[in-house]
C-alpha cells in the first residue's frame, strides 16, 4: 500500500487516491508521420519495465487531478522522490 | 527401458512402501552445468519446462539446459489459480489456448506423472448486457472454430453453483455465463515436476540457482549467456521468464512491448467441498475454485503499477473480498488463510509473444501476463518448434513480436478479462 | 422556489433519532462555481480577490472566506468558490468581465454537487470508516480542505470552525453517499436536519 | 468416566478465570462447563477432553497442542446453522454461555474415526507426493478419484446460509504502531504514549500483558500483572493511544501500512448483537513497532501428535493463566532451560511431574537447581523418543542420546504418563517482517530466525529478536519506545534473575529405528508432515526448502507452520548438508491468522458494491416503473413497461412513439466537459479526427477520439459556445476515461496549450425529445428564440428559456427524427422533465429508455463505442472515414497508426448493415458471420453481429455488424450459425435503415 507524496497538494496521501499512469518522460514524437512502422511501434507500446529504479507517471486522480511523477524502485516499492511535470528527476542511479 | 521402479504407479506405490519408500529416485538429477548447449531455455516455469521436454521428445534435440535462477516453477507457476480454459475469443488465440487444451487431456499420462488436470467446467459470469452480448460474441466463435463452449441463463448457472447468489435485485445480477465444460484446473506444481521430470529423463539439464545475468551476442547472433555460475555457451537461447522477461530482453538489448505488474491471490482455510467449478466474474471482479485439499483458491485483480516485489496492495485483496462476499454470501463467514503474488507480463493487447528476434538464435516466449498456466503444455511445444525450426509454429506465427509494428494486435481484453 | 430540487432533495429517514450520534445538513443551492486560472500570474489573483473581496488561497489544502463566500484550493491553478444561493449567475459574470482578456475559466457547477455538514459526537469514528485520509485534528485543522476518497466516490472535505465536516459531493453519487452515510451511522443514530 | 461437569483438572484456586461465573458449552453434542475467562481449549481440557480432532491425511487423533495462534490441531466447527464458522482454534476462542463447537472430521467420531483405519492400512501407501504417481489409469477416473479426495480433505464446513453478520473497517493514522502488547510492546507504548504522540498499541489475546500473564514473575518489585494492569490502566487513559486487544495485526504492507482484524463480539456470542461482530482497522503508521514475541517449538519424536503431547509453554500457560492442569502424570522433554519452569508449575499445581527428560548432557543453573530443590526427577542427556496410547498418550519411551542429539546410546525405559509436555526452544515472530519483502536471517546463538533488514520504518523489541527475558524485553521496548518518539530517556526496570543456561538446537529427536522405519516422527501437525515424510522428499530431489514446502505442504495448513517450520527447515538442512541459514526459510505471507473474508469485503457488498449514479430525474423514472440498465456505474431507465407488456412490446409502443409523434429520453448520463481558453480549438484538432477550426459559436459537431493506436474509443458532440469555450459530450461509461485522457495530454504534452477542462456532467440535466411532434412540444414551451427548420438548424444549439427555465437547447438527434436536448442545470432538471412531459401530453409523449434508443439509433447506422466497437476498430473500419481530416497541421492522436501495414489493408473488418433474409427474424447479438450455409467446423468467420432488433417502424430485424471487406461485399448474403442450429441468413447493406437521405432530423 504505497503512500505517494503528491507535489501539488504538497502531502503524503493514500494509494487510493491515484491512478498509476505508466512510465514518466515517454515523449511523443514531434512528426509522428515521418516515423517509420517501428519507431511509431516503440513509441506506442515498448517500454524498459525495469527491475529497480523507475521513473513514472501518477495522476492525482481523487485529489488534484495533477499528472506527477515518481521515482520508485519496482522491487522494493520504495519511492525516492516525486517531482512535478516537466521537472527532471535527481534519482536516477544505475538500476539495481 | 524404463525401470519399472522408476515408472510412477500405484504398483510402484506398493513396491516402494515395502521397502520403507527408501529407495525412490531422484525426480531429476541436479548436474553441473556443460560449457555449451545446442539450447538453453532461460526460465524454468511451466513454460520453460514444457519447451524443453517438447524439445526433446518431438525434435530430438536433447542437448538442452534449463536455467533456472530460482527453485523449478517457482515464478508465476507456483503462484497461479491454475485455471485452463481456451474459450478465448480471436481465432488466433482460441486456436492456441485449444491447442494446450487439447495436450493438458491425457497430460498425465504422457508425462507419468499426475498433474491432477480436472476438467470441473469453468463459468465466466455475465452481469451487464455488454458482457452478455461479448459472451454470446465469443461462445458463438469459439463453437466455430471448434472449441467447447455454451451460453448458459441464470437458472443454468444456478443448477452447476447452487450457492451462487441469483437474486435479480442485487447491485449487478448475473444475468448468465459463458460455459466451457472441458475447462478446469490442474495442480501447478505438479505440472512443472511432470515436465521437469520428463524433460530430466530425456536428458535435459535443469540447473537450479542458476541465474542468466547476460546474454551474449556477437555478430547479431547469440553465443551464450552468462550466469552467476559462469558462462555457458548455446546456439540457441529461447527465453522464458515471465515476469523477468524484460530484465532478460534488455541483457541483449531488446526492449520489450511488457510490463511486469503483481497479481495477487489468496486462498482460504481448507473447508469440506462446496463449490465444484471454476466461477469467474470480470465485471464484479472474482475467481474462485476449490483445490483438491479444500482451500478456496480467489484470483484477485492486478496492481495497477509496475512491481517485481512478488505482492501488492491491500486494497486489491478487499475488493476480490467483497465481490466474493456479493457473489458468494454463505463464504462471508470463511477466512483467508494466505494472500501472495506473481509478477505477470502483461502485453498491450493481452496475448503473449511467441516469436524470434533481432538477434539470431535469440527467442522469446513470454507476455502471458495474468492468464498463461493453461497454455503450459501448449506453450512449450508451439515455442519448442520455433526455437528448434527457426521459424514459428503456424499457431505461433501470429505472436510474433512484429505485430506491435504493423498493428495486428489480437486484443484479447474482454476474453482475458483482467485476470486469469 | 418550486422547480429546484437538491440532490438530496427525496432523501428520508423512517424515524428521527434523538442523540444521534451523527447529524447530516444539506447546505441546499449554494453557488458553486469552479475557477481556474494561473496563480504565479498577478493579474489574474488580484483581479480575483478583487471582485470577491478576498485573496484566493494559494497554500495547498487551504481556504479563504468572507462573508458567504467561501474559496477552497482544489489544486494548484484550480479554485471552487461557493456563494450564496442564486449569486452564482453574478458572480460569474463579474468575474468574466473582470478577467476579460486573461486566460482564465470559470464554470458554473452548482447543480452538478451539492454541499453537506457532518457533524456530532461520533463524527471522527465515522469519517474514518468513510475516508482514507487521516481526518484527526492534529492533522485536519479549522480551514483545511482536501479533495480525497469518500468510500467508493470522492468528496471535497473542509473543516468547519465548530469541528465539524463540510463535504461536496457529486450530484448523481448523492444517493450511494446517503446509502453509505445511513449505513455507517447505524451504530450511532443519523439525524438529519 | 469422568463427570461431564466436574471440570476434573480444575485447579481450586489462581489463574485469569472467574469462577463465580460459570459457563455451559456443548462439544460435540455434550455439555461441560467452564468459566468466564476461559477458552474453548482451556475449557475442554479443564474437562479432561483429549481428542479433538482427527488430522488431516492420516485420521489420526489430535489434541491441544498449543494456546494461542500457533495452535495447530484443535480447529472447530463452531456454531451451528448460519452461525457456524469453520476452523477456528480451540485455542483463540473465548468461552462464552452456550457456545457449542464440533470437530471438523472424524467419522462416526472423533474418538472412533473410520478413516483412521484407513490411514492406518494405507498410510503406508500414502507417502508425501503419492497422489503425483498414481490416480492415473484410466484417464477418466480421475475425476472420481479426485470426488473421494476432495470428500475426504479439508476440515470444517462452510455455513450454508449468508452470513447474519456485518463487518466493517476503520482508516487509522499514527505516529507509532505497536504491534504486540507483551512486556516488550507494553514498554514500548507506554514510552510512545507519555511522549504524546498518537499511538496504536494492538494485540491479538483478550487482555494485554502477552506472556506475562502466564508467568510468576515480578516487575519492579511487584508481580507482572499488577504491572500489566498499571501499565494498562495508563495507557487507556491517554488520549492519544488507543489500546485494541483482540485485534490481530495480520498484515504489513508497503510504507508501514498495517491491517488489523479486530474481534469484537466474538468473545459474547456467534453474533454480534449490534454492530459489526469484527473489524478491520487499516493503519497508516509513521513508525512501527513490533513487539510480536516468540512461540515455541515442539520436538519431533515418534508419535509426537498424541493427544496429551504439548507445548510446555501453553502446560505452564493453562496452569497459571487458566488454572487447569492438562495431566495427571507428566513427563516434561526440554532442550532449553523453559521446560523447568513448567516442571515446577505442575509440580506446584499438584500434579507428578514423572521426571524432566533434558536433551542436555549438563545443564545447571538457577532453575535446574530449582527443580532439584523441588524433588523432580531429572534426566539429562534423555530424550523421549516416542510416545505409545491409542488414543492419547499412555507412555514415554525415554532414552539417552548423546550430546549431537543424533543417536540413541543406551536403553529405552518405559514410563507411564498421560501428558508430554516439549520445550524444544523458541522461534521468533518474525512473521508480519517478512511480509514486505523482508527475510529472517538465522542466528546461531539463539537457534532461531529474527527479523532481517527491512525498507520499512520499523523497530523491534522483546522476544521477536531473541531477547528472551523479561527484563530484557522491557528495556527494548522502553528503549524503541524512545527511538520512536526522539525522546533522549527512557524508564529503566528490574526483575528477578533469569539467567539461563544455553540451549541445545535439536530438531530432530534420534529414535532406535531409522527415520523412514521408526513410527511417524511429526513435524506439520496440520498436514501430517513427517520427518520420514521430508526425507522422501529431500531423497527425491525436492531440495530448495520451497519444493519441500511444496511437495510435503509442511506449513501449508491454518496455522502456517507456527510451530512446524523451523523443525523442518533444520531436518532439510540436515539431510542436505547445508546449514540451516542456507536453507533459509520459506516465505511469511499475510494473514498471520486467518481473517474474515466478510471482514476484508466490510461494507462493499449489497448496494454498496458498487456506487449506483443517478440522474436528477431518477425518481420520475422510478414512479413510472421504469425497467433500469446498468451502464458504467449509471442507472439508466431501460424501457419503461405499461401494464403486463413483454419488452418488445414496450420497445417497439416506445420507437413508434418517437417515429410518429415524440418520445422522450433522459441523456443526463452522458459525459460533459466544458472546455475553456484560447487554444480550445486547437486542443480538439489534436483529440479528434476532424476539424475544429471553423466551428462557429452555436454550432455543433460531432467528434470521433482515438487512441494513439488508431483505435475508436470515444464519440460525441462538442458545441461551440464561442470562440474560446465548448462544451464537449463523451459516452456515458467512457466519461472519466476521457477526461483523465485529455488531462493527461494537456498537463504532460501540451501544457503550452492555454486550455482548462472541467466536467459538467454532473451539472447538466438532459430531456432529449425526438419525433415529427418535438418541434410543436418545444414550441409550447418556448418562446424566446426562433425555432423554424431555417433559424435553428440540424447540429445547431441555442440559449433560450424552456418552462421559465434558462436552458440550453442542442438540435442534434440520436433517433434521426427532428430532436431537441434541453440541458438544464440539473437542479432543475426534474421539474424540466415533468414540465416537458406535461407539455408534451397532447402529443402523447412518450418516456422511452437505453434500448429503444439502441433500436432507433440502429435504424439510422449510427455507432455506439463499446457495442460496435471494441477497440480494434479504425474510423474507416466504421465507415467513418468521412470524419477523418487528412489535412490538419497538428498530426491528431492515433493518425499515424492508419499508415501501418495492418491498419492500412484493405480486408478488414468494416462496420455495415445486416438485413436478415427473413423478416420476421431478429439475429442474436453476438451471432457469427461466415460466408456459407453449410457448417462445417471449425469454420472460417467474416465478423460478427454487434447490435440487432426488431424495428417496429421497418417492420424486419435490422443489424450491424463487422464483415471482413464488409464495404466490398454490398448486397452479399451471408450466414449466422446459431447454437441452437438455426443459420441465419442476411444480406450484407448500408447500415443506415431508416430514412437515408436524413430527411427527417433535418426538417
Ligand atoms: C496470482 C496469479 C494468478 C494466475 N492465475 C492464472 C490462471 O488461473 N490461469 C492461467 O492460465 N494463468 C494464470 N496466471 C498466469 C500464469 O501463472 C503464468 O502465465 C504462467 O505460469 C507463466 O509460466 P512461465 O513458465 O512462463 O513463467 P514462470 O513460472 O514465472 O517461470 C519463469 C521462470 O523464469 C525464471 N527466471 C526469471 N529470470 C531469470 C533469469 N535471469 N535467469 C534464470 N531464470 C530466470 C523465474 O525464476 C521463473 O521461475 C496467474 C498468475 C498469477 C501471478
Ligand atoms: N522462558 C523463555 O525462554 C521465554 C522465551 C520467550 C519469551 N519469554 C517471555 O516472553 C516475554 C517476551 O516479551 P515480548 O513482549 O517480546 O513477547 P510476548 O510474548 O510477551 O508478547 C507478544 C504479544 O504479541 C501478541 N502478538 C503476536 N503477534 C501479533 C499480531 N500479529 N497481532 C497482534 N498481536 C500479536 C501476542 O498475542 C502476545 O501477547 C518475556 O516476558 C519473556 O520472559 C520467555
Ligand atoms: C493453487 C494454489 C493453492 C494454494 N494453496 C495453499 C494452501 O492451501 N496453503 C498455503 O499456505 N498456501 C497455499 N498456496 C500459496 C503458496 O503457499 C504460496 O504462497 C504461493 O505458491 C506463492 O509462493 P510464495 O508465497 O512462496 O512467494 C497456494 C497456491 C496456489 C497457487
Ligand atoms: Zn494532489
Amino acid at each position: 500500500m504505497l503512500h505517494i507524496y503528491c507535489p501539488y497538494c504538497e502531502e503524503m496521501r493514500e494509494e487510493e487516491e491515484f491512478s498509476y499512469s505508466g512510465e514518466a518522460h515517454i515523449v511523443r514524437p514531434k512528426d509522428p508521420k515521418s516515423l517509420t512502422d517501428d519507431e511509431w511501434g516503440d513509441y506506442l507500446f515498448f517500454r524498459t519495465n525495469p527491475r529497480g529504479l523507475h521513473h513514472e507517471m501518477w495522476h492525482h486522480s481523487a485529489g488534484c487531478r495533477r499528472y506527477f511523477n515518481v521515482t520508485r524502485d519496482t522491487s522494493t516499492y520504495r519511492i525516492y522522490e516525486t517531482y512535478k511535470i516537466g521537472e527532471k528527476p535527481i534519482v536516477t542511479g544505475e538500476k539495481s | 527401458m524404463v525401470d519399472p521402479m522408476t515408472k510412477y504407479s500405484g504398483f510402484s506405490l506398493f513396491k516402494h512402501a515395502l521397502k520403507h519408500h527408501e529407495d525412490w529416485q531422484k525426480t531429476w538429477r541436479s548436474p553441473r552445468p556443460k560449457k555449451s548447449y545446442d539450447v538453453i531455455i532461460v526460465g524454468g516455469g511451466g513454460h520453460g519446462l514444457a519447451t524443453a521436454y517438447y524439445l526433446a521428445k518431438e525434435h530430438g534435440i536433447t542437448n538442452v539446459a534449463v536455467l533456472e535462477k530460482g527453485y523449478l516453477g517457482g515464478g508465476n507457476t507456483a503462484r497461479n489459480t491454475t485455471i485452463v480454459r481456451s474459450n478465448y475469443l480471436w481465432d488466433e488465440s482460441s486456436k492456441l489456448y485449444d491447442h494446450a487444451l487439447d495436450l493438458w487431456y491425457g497430460l498425465s499420462q504422457e508425462l507419468n506423472y499426475n498433474v491432477m488436470f480436472s476438467s470441473r467446467g469453468v463459468l465466466n459470469l455475465g452481469h451487464n448486457l455488454q458482457d452478455m452480448r461479448d459472451i454470446e460474441r465469443r461462445v458463438n466463435a469459439n463453437r466455430l472454430n471448434g472449441i467447447d463452449a455454451a451460453v448458459l441463463n441464470t437458472q443454468e448457472v444456478k443448477e452447476i453453483v447452487p450457492i451462487i447468489n441469483d437474486s435479480a435485485d442485487i447491485r449487478y445480477p448475473i444475468l448468465g455465463a459463458s460455459w466451457q465444460k472441458t475447462g478446469g484446473v490442474a495442480r501447478h506444481d505438479a505440472v512443472a515436476w511432470g515436465f521437469a521430470r520428463g524433460a530430466d529423463q530425456l536428458g535435459v539439464d535443469l540447473i537450479q540457482q542458476c541465474e542468466v545475468t547476460d546474454i551474449v551476442v556477437e555478430q547479431g547472433a547469440v553465443t551464450g549467456v552468462q550466469t552467476n555460475q559462469g558462462f555457458i555457451g548455446a546456439k540457441k537461447v529461447g527465453c522464458v521468464t515471465a515476469g523477468n522477461s524484460g530484465v532478460v530482453a534488455a541483457m541483449a538489448d531488446i526492449r520489450l512491448p511488457v510490463e511486469s505488474h503483481p497479481l495477487q491471490a489468496l486462498v482460504s482455510e481448507p473447508i469440506k467441498p462446496i463449490i465444484d467449478t471454476v466461477v469467474m466474474s470480470n465485471a464484479v471482479h472474482a475467481y474462485v475454485s476449490q483445490s483438491d485439499k479444500g482451500d478456496l483458491v480467489i484470483g484477485a485483480g492486478i496492481d495497477a503499477y509496475n512491481g517485481y516485489g512478488q505482492r501488492g496492495s491491500m486494497h486489491i485483496i478487499e475488493h476480490t473480498l467483497s465481490a466474493i462476499c456479493e457473489l458468494f454470501p454463505m463464504f462471508s463467514r470463511v477466512r483467508m488463510n494466505r494472500t501472495w503474488g506473481g509478477i505477470v507480463d502483461t502485453c498491450p493487447d493481452a496475448c503473449p509473444i511467441i516469436s524470434k528476434t533481432s538477434v539470431n538464435g535469440l527467442y522469446f516466449n513470454c507476455g502471458w501476463g495474468t492468464g498463461g498456466f493453461k497454455a503450459t503444455p501448449g506453450s512449450g511445444h508451439v515455442f519448442a518448434h520455433t526455437v528448434a525450426h527457426d521459424d514459428p509454429h503456424p499457431l505461433a506465427a501470429p505472436f510474433s513480436i512484429d505485430r506491435f509494428n504493423t498493428g495486428h494486435l489480437i486484443d484479447e481484453h474482454g476474453a482475458a478479462g483482467v485476470a486469469h | 422556489m418550486t422547480n429546484m430540487y437538491t440532490p438530496l432533495h427525496h432523501i428520508t429517514l423512517p424515524d428521527t433519532v434523538a442523540d444521534a450520534g451523527i447529524v447530516m445538513r444539506e447546505d441546499k443551492l449554494r453557488g458553486h462555481l469552479n475557477l481556474r486560472g494561473n496563480p504565479e500570474d498577478q493579474a489574474f489573483t488580484e483581479t480575483v480577490a478583487k471582485v470577491l473581496g478576498v485573496a484566493l488561497p494559494l497554500q495547498p489544502n487551504s481556504s479563504a472566506e468572507i462573508g458567504s463566500t467561501c474559496i477552497y484550493w482544489l489544486a494548484p491553478n484550480e479554485w471552487l468558490l461557493l456563494v450564496a444561493a442564486g449569486t452564482q449567475d453574478q458572480v460569474e459574470a463579474d468575474l468574466r468581465s473582470a478577467l476579460m482578456g486573461q486566460h482564465f475559466a470559470i464554470t458554473d457547477i452548482s447543480s452538478g454537487q451539492t454541499l453537506v455538514n457532518l457533524a456530532g459526537a461520533k463524527l471522527d469514528e465515522l469519517m474514518m470508516k468513510s475516508t482514507v485520509y487521516d481526518c484527526h485534528s492534529s492533522h485536519f485543522p479549522v480551514g483545511k480542505v482536501v479533495q480525497t476518497t469518500f468510500a467508493k466516490t470522492g468528496a471535497t472535505i473542509y473543516k468547519c470552525t465548530d469541528g465539524s465536516f463540510d463535504l461536496v459531493i457529486r450530484r448523481s453519487f448523492a444517493d450511494y453517499f446517503f446509502l453509505w452515510l445511513k449505513d455507517a451511522s447505524e451504530d450511532y443514530g443519523l439525524a438529519v436536519i | 468416566m469422568t463427570n461431564r461437569l466436574d471440570q476434573c483438572n480444575r485447579m481450586a484456586e489462581g489463574g485469569r478465570i472467574d469462577r463465580s461465573q460459570p459457563l455451559t458449552f456443548t462439544w460435540n453434542g455434550k455439555d461441560y462447563q467452564g468459566y468466564q475467562g476461559d477458552t474453548l481449549a482451556s475449557a475442554m481440557l479443564a474437562n479432561g477432553i483429549k481428542v479433538v480432532g482427527r488430522s488431516f491425511k492420516y485420521a489420526r487423533p489430535r489434541g491441544i497442542l498449543g494456546h494461542g495462534a500457533e495452535e495447530a490441531n484443535a480447529l472447530m466447527q463452531l456454531g451451528e446453522g448460519k452461525e457456524t464458522i469453520p476452523n477456528p482454534r480451540a485455542t483463540q476462542i473465548e468461552l462464552f454461555a452456550g457456545l457449542t463447537a464440533k470437530a471438523t472430521n472424524g467419522w462416526p467420531s472423533v474418538d472412533f474415526d473410520l478413516m483412521h483405519w484407513l490411514g492406518k492400512l494405507g498410510g503406508k501407501m500414502m507417502p508425501v507426493g503419492f497422489y503425483y504417481k498414481t490416480f492415473m489409469w484410466p484417464e477418466k477416473m480421475w475425476m472420481t478419484y479426485e470426488k473421494f479426495i476432495r470428500k475426504a480433505a479439508g476440515f470444517g464446513h462452510a455455513s450454508a446460509h449468508p452470513d447474519p453478520d456485518i463487518y466493517d473497517k476503520l482508516n487509522q493514522h499514527c505516529d507509532v504502531m505497536v504491534v504486540g502488547a507483551g512486556p516488550a510492546g507494553l514498554a514500548a507504548a507506554l514510552e510512545a504514549g507519555r511522549s504524546g504522540k498518537r499511538v496504536i498499541i494492538a494485540d491479538e489475546q483478550n487482555e494485554f500483558g502477552g506472556s506475562l500473564l502466564a508467568t510468576k514473575e515480578s516487575i519492579n518489585g511487584q508481580s507482572a500483572i499488577t504491572w500489566v494492569e498499571q501499565v494498562t490502566a495508563e495507557l487507556a487513559a491517554m488520549d492519544n493511544v488507543q489500546c485494541l486487544s483482540r485485534t490481530c495485526v495480520f498484515g504489513y504492507f508497503d510504507h508501514n501500512f498495517l491491517a488489523a482484524l479486530e474481534r469484537r463480539t466474538d468473545h459474547q456470542g456467534m453474533t454480534a448483537t449490534s454492530g459489526s461482530r469484527q473489524r478491520i482497522h487499516r493503519i497508516r503508521a509513521h513508525k512501527v513497532v513490533l513487539a510480536t514475541g516468540a512461540i515455541e517449538r515442539p520436538l519431533v519424536f515418534a508419535n509426537n501428535d498424541l493427544p496429551g503431547v504439548m507445548l510446555s509453554s501453553s502446560v505452564a500457560t493453562y496452569i497459571n493463566r487458566y488454572g487447569v492442569v492438562p495431566g495427571n502424570r507428566c513427563v516434561v522433554m526440554t532442550t532449553n532451560d523453559s521446560g523447568y519452569q513448567t516442571a515446577l508449575d505442575i509440580n506446584g499445581a499438584g500434579r507428578t511431574v514423572v521426571a524432566i527428560v533434558d536433551t542436555r548432557q549438563q545443564p545447571s543453573g538457577r532453575l535446574f537447581e530449582a527443580a532439584q530443590a523441588a524433588g523432580i526427577t531429572i534426566k539429562t542427556g534423555h530424550a523421549v523418543i516416542e510416545a505409545r496410547g491409542s488414543n492419547q498418550v499412555s507412555n514415554a519411551l525415554i532414552a539417552p542420546i548423546d550430546a549431537s542429539g543424533e543417536n540413541v546410546t543406551g536403553e529405552t525405559v518405559t514410563v507411564s504418563c498421560d501428558l508430554i509436555a516439549v520445550a524444544g526452544g523458541w522461534s521468533p515472530v518474525v512473521h508480519l517482517t517478512c511480509h514486505t519483502g523482508s527475510r529472517p536471517k538465522w542466528d546461531e546463538t539463539i537457534a532461531g530466525f529474527v527479523p532481517g533488514d527491512s525498507d520499512q520504518d520499523q523497530y523491534l523489541a522483546g522476544a521477536i529478536t531473541g531477547e528472551y527475558t523479561t527484563l530484557g524485553a522491557l528495556q527494548a521496548g522502553a528503549k524503541m519506545g524512545a527511538l520512536v518518539t526522539a525522546s533522549e530517556t527512557s524508564t529503566s526496570y528490574a526483575c528477578e534473575d533469569e539467567s539461563v543456561c544455553p540451549p541445545q538446537a535439536l530438531y530432530l529427536v534420534p529414535h532406535t529405528k531409522s527415520v523412514s522405519r521408526a513410527p511417524k516422527q511429526f513435524v506439520d501437525f496440520q498436514n501430517d508432515v513427517t520427518a520420514a515424510g521430508i526425507a522422501l522428499a529431500n531423497r527425491e530431489g525436492f531440495e530448495s526448502i520451497e519444493h519441500v514446502k511444496r511437495y510435503t505442504a509442511l506449513g501449508f495448513g491454518t496455522d502456517q507452520g507456527k510451530t512446524g517450520n523451523i523443525n523442518g527447515m533444520a531436518i532439510t538442512a540436515k539431510n542436505l548438508g547445508k546449514t540451516i541459514a542456507e536453507t533459509g526459510t520459506t516465505i511469511f505471507r499475510p494473514a498471520y491468522t486467518p481473517v474474515t473474508f466478510g471482514a476484508l469485503g466490510g461494507r462493499d457488498i449489497g448496494e454498496l458494491l458498487d456506487p449506483a449514479r443517478h440522474t436528477a430525474m431518477h425518481v420520475w423514472h422510478q414512479q413510472h416503473g421504469a425497467e433500469f440498465e446498468n451502464v458504467g456505474q449509471w442507472k439508466r431507465p431501460w424501457y419503461y413497461p405499461k401494464g403486463n407488456e413483454t419488452m418488445q412490446e414496450a420497445v417497439n409502443r416506445e420507437c413508434l412513439a418517437v417515429r410518429n409523434s415524440v418520445g422522450m429520453l433522459d441523456a443526463s448520463t452522458l459525459g460533459k466537459i466544458d472546455i475553456q481558453g484560447p487554444d480550445a480549438r486547437e486542443f480538439l484538432n489534436r483529440v479528434y479526427t476532424n476539424a475544429w477550426s471553423k466551428l462557429a459559436p452555436g454550432k455543433c459537431r460531432y467528434g470521433l477520439m482515438l487512441k494513439e493506436d488508431g483505435m475508436v474509443f470515444d464519440d460525441g458532440v462538442t458545441a461551440c459556445i464561442d470562440d474560446n469555450h465548448f462544451l464537449m459530450t463523451t459516452t456515458s461509461g467512457g466519461a472519466a476515461g476521457v477526461l483523465s485522457w485529455l488531462e493527461l495530454w494537456l498537463q504532460t504534452e501540451w501544457p503550452e496549450l492555454e486550455v482548462y477542462l472541467t466536467s459538467v456532467t454532473d451539472h447538466w440535466a438532459t430531456c432529449s425529445f425526438s419525433g415529427p411532434n418535438a418541434r410543436n412540444l418545444l414550441a409550447k414551451l418556448c418562446d424566446d428564440i426562433d425555432l423554424s427548420a431555417e433559424a435553428f438548424k440540424f447540429m445547431d444549439w441555442r440559449n433560450a428559456t424552456v418552462a421559465g427555465v434558462k436552458a440550453r437547447i442542442f438540435r442534434i438527434s440520436f433517433t434521426g427524427e427532428l430532436a431537441f436536448e434541453v440541458n438544464v442545470p440539473a437542479n432543475k432538471g426534474l421539474y424540466m422533465w415533468q414540465q416537458i412531459m406535461a407539455a408534451g401530453e397532447e402529443f402523447g409523449i412518450t418516456p422511452y429508455g437505453t434500448e429503444s434508443m439502441h433500436v432507433l439509433r440502429a435504424e439510422k447506422g449510427y455507432i455506439i463505442v463499446g457495442q460496435d466497437t471494441d477497440g480494434s476498430l479504425t474510423p474507416q473500419d466504421c465507415g467513418m472515414d468521412w470524419i477523418v481530416a487528412k489535412n490538419k497541421d497538428f498530426s491528431f492522436l492515433g493518425q499515424r497508426s492508419f499508415s501501418r501495414p495492418d491498419t492500412s489493408r484493405e480486408d478488414r473488418k468494416h462496420l455495415v448493415g445486416l438485413k436478415p433474409k427473413d423478416p420476421t427474424v431478429v439475429i442474436p447479438e453476438g451471432a457469427q458471420i461466415v460466408p456459407h450455409a453449410e457448417v462445417t467446423i471449425p469454420m472460417p468467420m467474416l465478423g460478427h453481429v454487434t447490435s440487432s432488433y426488431w424495428s417496429a417502424c421497418l417492420g424486419h430485424g435490422i443489424a450491424l455488424g463487422t464483415v471482413k471487406s464488409g464495404n466490398h461485399r454490398m448486397g452479399e448474403t451471408v450466414y449466422c450459425p446459431l447454437a441452437d442450429g438455426r443459420v441465419l441468413a442476411a444480406e450484407i447493406c448500408s447500415p443506415v435503415f431508416y430514412d437515408p437521405q436524413g430527411e427527417r432530423h433535418h426538417d
